[in-house]
């Protein structure tokens, strides 16, 4: 799950990290407001609340030079879509007089694996553009999660980007509370960047960014609860409510699948055989009828789809229940896209006949089935 | 021979009075393992099913029942502890088919496991089964048949899919891994592969694997620098967006690593026989064999 | 530092760990109101708060069936005197029903280099006579410092004291929260004794005795600010003050020697020839002339001590500093039992010179330092 | 030969520039020791005494400078550390002088050290010194002689009298360790018998002990079992009440264990020749030799 720059701000904060005050606007006359309080009407920086990427190339980071251009920066960039993405919220924080730009980041290295922090002095820019074309600049440690970061190990790395021991320990008392916060929020990834220095030589956190590991957020309701679900899909949001994983796509053919590995591979065979996945959706392991019913609703909402193709690999799911589901939600909804079925293994004969009696054939080859849906999604768009 | 399990295996099933825990030790006693003991806190002195012998902790069950092999169906809040009690009481296999456990938490028990000698199969995987000796998991035992090719998969469903190719058209295998979805796993491609390459019964093996860090890139690598047996590849994610978790929370895009592109190139380099479609792997197979 | 009773119950408590309500009186009118206010009138139990083992054998320790009963029992024991110490608290608690009565303890082992965690069923006894005679009631865990006392391993210990799910898991987590608090202020011990299980099945600590790591009070104020200094012996708490480490004794040789292995060692060697040491006294590493003066005072104010005997080994510390500070304290006192030094290595020549002048003789040889001073004991106490 | 450091010693000093740190490095460079490097957090690209370099952190000091031993005088409440440091720079010996170090801090220090293989001599100890070679921490040169007899001792002060006993009377010392006072220390008695009894200049051993916890029993079982050279043993604090600590943190009699009696008996039922006081200590070897 993605936190906003500003709710990542706060979280780091709250473990102690120096983080220049600001609030969030939903509303011109808010970030007029914000701007008059916290800057006394100098200069702020407006920035879209989004989960997206290059925001700033984007157009959705500015700086005000007072508190009314703020305002009208608010109203440019609230509303505005940046990757397919509604702007609701921007941040409105005092324009911090910088000298320095650095990058500190910890994320879960699966070579080691072990929490790997990473920390450059070339920071302000994609972190990934430094360690395509100059690595030598990223200094990396793997830290022991048994023994957590250690003093010594955060103050070597605060000498790799200050060459003076108080900004050297400023750094490593960040880098300390960055790693417990990393492993207080539960999070696969948390970077400052910019970490930097001010004129009279402070050491703070200028922009965040946290991702929390999806697996963390039942046993911790507070950060679940910072959830935007404005700023998914709206699909995405549904189909996670009913415990479904689904992810939008552009194409035509919607997929119906039991199984990540097996979506995955029935996707790329829909592509294989010339057509487009409208969605990556996996309805898990469970045999409940109910659940089908849920991804064919969610799978109909989509304009695009010309065709859904289900793929069925029976094992502790039940072919019989899926028939099931799939007769029962033909029943609730009025399906206006053909249907192609693939299903095998556990109780596929009832199934077959649960199937037939309703109408439906169903087949028992993958490539087949897909090939079918491919047809027709191209058939029902011609 | 096969990998890890076979006729010899003990298996302590922790969470046996659970729901999913219940069905599976019985799908697994009826496929012929040799359930020993299940562990479910409070239940200590019952036995399950009227034979199985249910114990409070891993350490009771162990020091009375002599388990060698240890599979986990707990939910994810205890699936982490169940594994450092099951390694704690000495178990050398543990298979945990949990899914939904954080990655912080396995950022702990891995290096526990490690110091132990302790091998984790998981979690978030089907577990194993060497069709005909064992099955610890859930894999259907009956699109298996005794064979001379192993099969290791990151999936579930699609490594079902590919065993039920192999299955109808001959080809048996010896043992079918499923080592799991998660970023951080107990058992890599590259330490099956190790382990099918000295299996003298095994022929060939098929590795399925999908989008996500670098583990069958470094398969790869092994199969080129020490292994004599063929190997068919499958890469599950072609279409996959970067930045979105494809379901398994280890099938993710970041930036430009992880891609199936990457990987498929990877394995053709090392001389591995990458299928197109899972409907391949018979064709490469015999083409190798 | 040893804490009170009171002190490691509501450390405890923080913790999280249940711990009845009790309240700390110093007169009998605040016992009887407390005892009124925690037990409605109701039976309390009233403990004196000493540093000593074994107050319930000495009546310090006492059931009263009321309130009025409670103030008559602190009138007892408030001014008592237990191994030495006198009694300036009482704990009143409300008399709890006990159904069974265990032990929980941590301490630190210095076989396995860790921390042991040890539970009993055999409970509300000494746990050393536990151990001496049916050590097999008592299971211990080393707790391996890098993963903490893990769930599954508190649950074990759990399962050990009660067969019941709740209560094992109650006691698993008391367990887990000790452990926390071991780390937490920083003990060498902590028990609980009773661990007691109610009518009712819950669990609760009854007891509770916490020792802390004197290495550990310079980075936890709030820990060394419990210290009670009207528990210590006068002398004992003054010479903490100075920076000496000193400990009270019985005999007529007071003692000042420069290291702990050869403070022993002289005592060791007083008693060898036949004189009781009055002190064990370690004026430690550093040359600071007033640390002699204030060891001086601190021996000199015992009546039991009839002569002085100094042994110092010079290295890091010079004995021309020691000889200075024995000339300055000697004019500040006015020294009213004989002095023997023994001064050898660093700067010995000087040293000697000093106390000549002053109008000390000086010894090099320690056997015969500690003969000497023995006989002047000897001598005065006749 | 000696134990621990002898002329191939490279030395880093952490804490160089710090009131003891500077007195002792001054002291060991003049005593021949082989002073490499300081570190001072700080004070990265300066010259101690305008010779020696001091870096940062032990990691540039190490990569610079190649030190095999560091010795640490940095203050209490950075000891750990700047152990945890050394280790992770891969300092195969480490000397902390360092008094007042919190035991909790050594049950995680103690296992880093562990898995690293590296020695840790202390905390709250002396040194050692290997005399006429090199000298490691803060025991007076000028008391010892280059000998044949090894000297082991939790003590200080102690030390330097029985290391003075055996100078004025012509035994000179192979290597004296001072092992430290605190209840848990990286090396143990038995640690340094056994190098003593592997070391062939080393003809006989003085150990120095005290009252609490059972190193010195387990020494005395070492040298019964494994140890062919002569042993004479002394223990401080037969006077000592029980439960205060007297002085070093370690030295506490806890209940009836620790205490000096009990010590002395194990020792004795060992082989080793007991010392009743300092004094004893040649007269014991002379009859032993």
């Amino acid at each position: 799950m993605n936190l906003h720059e500003y709710q990542a701000r706060e979280l780091l904060a709250r473990y102690g990290i120096p983080v220049p005050q600001g609030e969030v606007a939903e509303t011109p006359e808010q970030a007029l407001a914000i701007a008059q309080r916290l800057a006394g009407g100098g200069p702020v920086m407006v920035k879209a609340q989004v989960h997206a990427g290059g925001r700033g190339k984007a157009g959705g980071v500015k700086r005000a030079k007072d508190a009314a251009e703020a305002a009208q920066h608010a109203a440019t960039i609230l509303g505005m879509t940046i990757k397919g993405l509604t702007v609701r919220k921007v941040l409105v924080v005092p324009a911090a007089e910088i000298a320095t730009e650095s990058y500190a980041g910890i994320v879960v290295d699966r070579e080691s694996r072990r929490p790997a922090l990473m920390v450059s002095a070339a920071g302000g820019v994609d972190i990934e553009e430094v360690a395509a074309h100059t690595p030598e600049r990223i200094h990396r440690l793997a830290v022991d999660p048994r023994y957590g970061l250690l003093p010594h190990q955060a103050l070597t790395l605060g000498f790799r980007l200050y060459g003076e021991l108080a900004q050297a320990r400023a750094a490593a008392g960040i880098l300390e509370k960055l790693y417990a916060a990393f492993y207080g929020v539960g999070a696969s990834l948390a970077e400052i960047n910019p970490l930097a220095t001010t004129p009279d030589g402070r050491v703070v956190a200028l922009d965040a960014k946290i991702v929390i590991d999806d697996n963390e957020l039942d046993r911790r309701p507070d950060i679940a609860a910072l959830r935007d679900a404005s700023a998914e899909a709206p699909s995405e949001a549904r189909a996670r409510e009913a415990g479904l994983t689904f992810i939008k796509l552009d194409g035509a053919v919607g997929c119906c699948v039991n199984g990540a590995g097996l979506a995955m591979a029935t996707m790329d065979l829909v592509k294989y055989y010339g057509g487009e996945p409208a969605n990556f959706l996996d309805i898990g392991g469970s045999s409940n009828p109910q659940k089908v019913v849920n991804a064919l609703r969610i799978i109909t909402a989509d304009p695009n789809v010309t065709a859904i193709l289900f793929n069925i690999f029976g094992g502790i799911t039940r072919c019989d229940d899926v028939a099931n589901g799939i007769v029962e939600a033909t029943r609730q909804l009025s399906l206006k896209v053909p249907l192609v079925i693939r299903l095998t293994g556990t109780n596929e004969a009832e199934a077959v006949q649960i199937l037939t009696a309703a109408g439906f054939s169903a087949l028992t080859d993958m490539d087949e089935a897909v090939q079918r849906a491919v047809a027709a999604a191209r058939a029902r768009a011609a | 021979m096969s990998i890890f399990i076979d006729r010899h295996t003990r298996l302590l099933v922790q969470g046996i009075t659970g729901r999913d825990g219940s069905f599976h030790a019985r799908q697994m006693t009826a496929y012929g393992t040799n359930v020993v003991a299940g562990v479910t806190p409070g239940k200590g002195g019952q036995r399950f099913d009227g034979a199985t012998p249910i114990y409070h902790t891993v350490a009771d069950a162990a020091r009375e029942t002599d388990p060698n092999t240890a599979v986990i169906y707990v939910p994810a809040a205890g699936a982490a502890s169940a594994i450092f009690e099951a390694a704690d009481a000495g178990i050398g296999l543990i298979v945990c088919i949990t899914e939904g456990i954080p990655v912080l938490d396995m950022t702990r028990v891995l290096p526990y496991l490690h110091e132990r000698g302790a091998r984790l199969i998981g979690p978030n995987c089907p577990g194993l089964i060497s069709p005909g000796k064992s099955k610890v998991g859930i894999i259907p035992g009956n699109i298996c048949t005794p064979g001379r090719i192993g099969v290791v998969s990151r999936s579930g469903t699609l490594t079902y899919e590919i065993i039920h190719q192999l299955s109808t058209r001959g080809y048996g295998q010896s043992t079918c891994v499923g080592i799991g979805g998660d970023p951080l796993i107990g058992t890599s491609f590259t330490d099956c592969l190790g382990a099918f390459e000295a299996d003298p019964e095994t022929q060939a093996v098929v590795m399925i694997g999908e989008i996500g860090g670098t583990d069958e890139q470094q398969a790869g690598e092994f199969v080129r620098r020490a292994m004599t047996k063929p190997v068919i590849g499958f890469i599950a994610g072609q279409t996959a967006p970067p930045g979105r978790r494809m379901g398994h929370a280890g099938a993710i895009i970041s930036g430009s690593s992880g891609t199936a592109a990457e990987k498929m190139a990877a394995l053709q380099r090392a001389g591995i026989s990458v299928m197109k479609r899972p409907a391949d792997v018979v064709e490469l197979l015999e083409q190798r064999l």
